[in-house]
């Protein structure tokens, strides 16, 4: 695959591009699929039987079951999407972008209240902090 | 002839509505935040905008991954606002100006910008946020409201200066429209923000205020800065400040064939937190 | 790197298509149009091209007024021909080739032409009509297509000339794709034809031959024809025209940067009537 | 309205602009359900109670009732989307072309293959032919 992509030199940080879309199509429509209440109650009655009427692979399944974000992101999954199933699960925004940090839903509100994360040493994978 | 009188900057955080909403606004977590807009509330009422052109995104909410269109237009005659899992936002339906929203079409596409034109959409939190921030909690919003939705989600989004020269080319289409409109241009979404992975609660307060300072002073230099920036600085969510390039380009001080002076900043605003983000609020009036 | 080899142009009349599914090609009637076609089948055995990529319209199909976008290029692993009302054609369902789809939109977008991407559409006659003429009627297509939607139904619809632009940018995607692919680009529709209001049935065989020779000689003379020129001289659906410009955009010799020779006619076809409509049909080599 | 229009002195021919997708949205987007099999079965069943489910204009109505497809594309109606009532009833696109000409179906027939209609006359409206 040919395309440039300046951005993944970023650390923590997965930019949803072309290949990463077609990677998560399934994953990402499934999520989309959440926006419905009669999907959403199916969904929770029975999660796994759900995600098996989706062409996802199995690692997408299971990072879906393990609520693992991040590993969802990694197989394609846009934040957008993947709201949903916060959105089903009775999340907020904010608890679902913590959950990806290794914080706690405290640490992480108190980070953000203090003025966020700094952008020192996060601009470039490797950086001194 | 239609004019544009200002353009109206603001982010769209979705916990803002949520806080609107549920009557959370007196909280000390939020009162500064919609403190930041009681200019504009004030404002607006002197303004009587006839319409507003919102340039927003939507949230995986009325596309999925099945169409992404760069540039949609909305030329239908209402809009209801969506359910974004967790029931759509007790706000008034949005009422479009199909005419209007025609013409700038056919102008635009014409000007070799390949828009989409949508006539069905529900508008997400990117829309309707900003509309309950500048506009308050109203039983109706005060005019029709023309969307226009730019795709930030799946890369490659439409560049800083694509944006800019869109918001050019808009201008020129307003101003051509044959009836005596006040229209107001909105630029919403940003600041810095990141919504995902490990980096996810990134704040650069730094760069959001050199953006503010670029955006009213050198709009033309900062439609130069590459993607990478935005993502690098202010967050891969930040990206979605790219849309605040197409309302300052239908600025007339940037419009080369009839330029007009340096649009007044009637208003500013910066504030840290909102939920994962940070707010931004700029009021333009042209000159 | 990938390379465009050839550009094919040929009308998608959909009579033609109604024609082959229900055996009516050794009819007086059809004969001869599909005699125009039996050098391509012979030619595209010859070729054997990796993937097409093929400029169509859809005819109120995939695209209802809900949203119509002005360029669509097809990023999906797959698509259905679709039910028109007389249900669907049997010919093979579509395979698309989603990285070279998703490779070539990043760069055209970032070349600022504005693409909706596509990753669910049913394909029509437009479409499916041209695969039939060209490569027959078989059991699979040959090779992997990428479909590209071009909106020539709701005016306004983009311009000879943007077209035109647009197919040097796709030209410049495809050479920058890091696989040694033979490409083809298939520009499809026209020639004249009306298929509405009492001047239904509008023929001009001279100006269907001027294009075709103006296409061939003088391409970037030719997209400076204006919209209401096809209208007058081609009839109201003659515009589908404008969709050749693109995949003639796309030929080496109106490269700029690293021009090519004039490309050689491999075969030139031109027949008074299928159904409502002019059939034209070219075949061009790179060189 | 201040769109430029450089295409209403062409005779016989309606050019579908914003303006008239405007007006004839709903006319188009009830066509656009007789893609489905069972909206077809409906409408047969009952055309006039299957368009009262539509916000379309008394005219509109009529005029589909009535099959006069110039008054359609007059009140805003394209012929793609038009041409799924023709295929509801049956009728090919050249049947339809030809209804709209006031010529009989054999008429259109061989003036097409004749080499269709002459532009000569047929430029401007009010041209002499
Ligand atoms: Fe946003
Ligand atoms: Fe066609």
């Amino acid at each position: 695959m040919s395309l440039d992509k300046p951005y993944t030199d970023v650390p923590g940080t997965t930019i949803f591009d072309a290949d990463m879309s077609r990677m998560g199509y399934h994953l990402n429509q499934f999520c989309m699929s959440l926006m419905k209440a009669e999907n959403r109650a199916r969904f929770k009655a029975n999660e796994r039987a759900y995600l098996d009427e989706w062409p996802m692979s199995e690692e997408q399944k299971q990072a879906v079951l393990d609520r693992d974000l991040n590993r969802c992101i990694s197989l394609g999954g846009n934040i957008y999407f993947l709201a949903k199933i916060g959105a089903t699960d009775g999340k907020s925004f904010q608890q679902m972008a913590g959950s990806m940090t290794g914080m706690t839903e405290e640490q992480y509100r108190d980070m953000m209240v203090k003025g966020g994360r700094s952008v020192e040493g996060n601009r470039y994978t490797g950086e001194k902090k | 002839m239609a004019q544009i009188s200002a353009s109206v900057f603001t982010s769209h955080v979705p916990a803002i509505g949520a806080a609107l909403d549920l009557g959370k606004t007196g909280e000390d977590y939020w009162k500064p935040v919609f403190a930041g807009y009681d200019f504009a509330k004030q404002w607006e009422k002197e303004q009587k905008p006839d319409v507003v052109f919102l340039v927003f995104n939507d949230h995986a909410t009325a596309f999925s991954l099945d169409m992404i269109p760069t540039f949609a237009i909305g030329t239908a005659a209402e809009y209801q606002p969506a359910d974004e899992g967790w029931g759509p936002r007790p706000v008034p339906k949005v009422i479009g100006h199909p005419k209007l929203a025609a013409h700038i079409a056919q102008s635009v596409i014409q000007d070799d910008f390949d828009l989409t034109i949508v006539n069905k959409m529900d508008v997400d939190h990117g829309l309707t946020v900003p509309l309950s921030l500048v506009f308050g909690q109203v039983d109706a919003w005060p005019c029709p409201v023309i969307p226009f939705a730019v795709n930030v989600v799946q890369y490659p989004v439409p560049s800083g200066r694509r944006c800019f020269m869109l918001g050019k080319a808009i201008r020129k289409a307003i101003e051509s429209y044959d009836e005596p409109l006040n229209v107001q241009i909105w630029g919403t979404g940003g600041m810095s923000h990141q919504l995902q992975g490990p980096r996810a609660g990134l704040i650069n307060r730094e760069w959001d205020n050199a953006f503010l300072d670029k955006l009213i002073n050198d709009p033309d230099g900062l439609s130069k800065v590459p993607h990478i920036d935005y993502v690098r600085e202010a967050g891969s969510e930040g990206i979605e400040l790219v849309m605040w390039l197409i309302a300052r380009g239908a600025m007339s001080d940037v419009n080369e064939t009839k330029k007009g002076n340096a649009p007044t900043v009637r208003h500013r605003f910066y504030h840290v937190p909102a939920s994962n983000t940070a707010v931004g609020h700029l009021i333009l009036e042209n000159n």
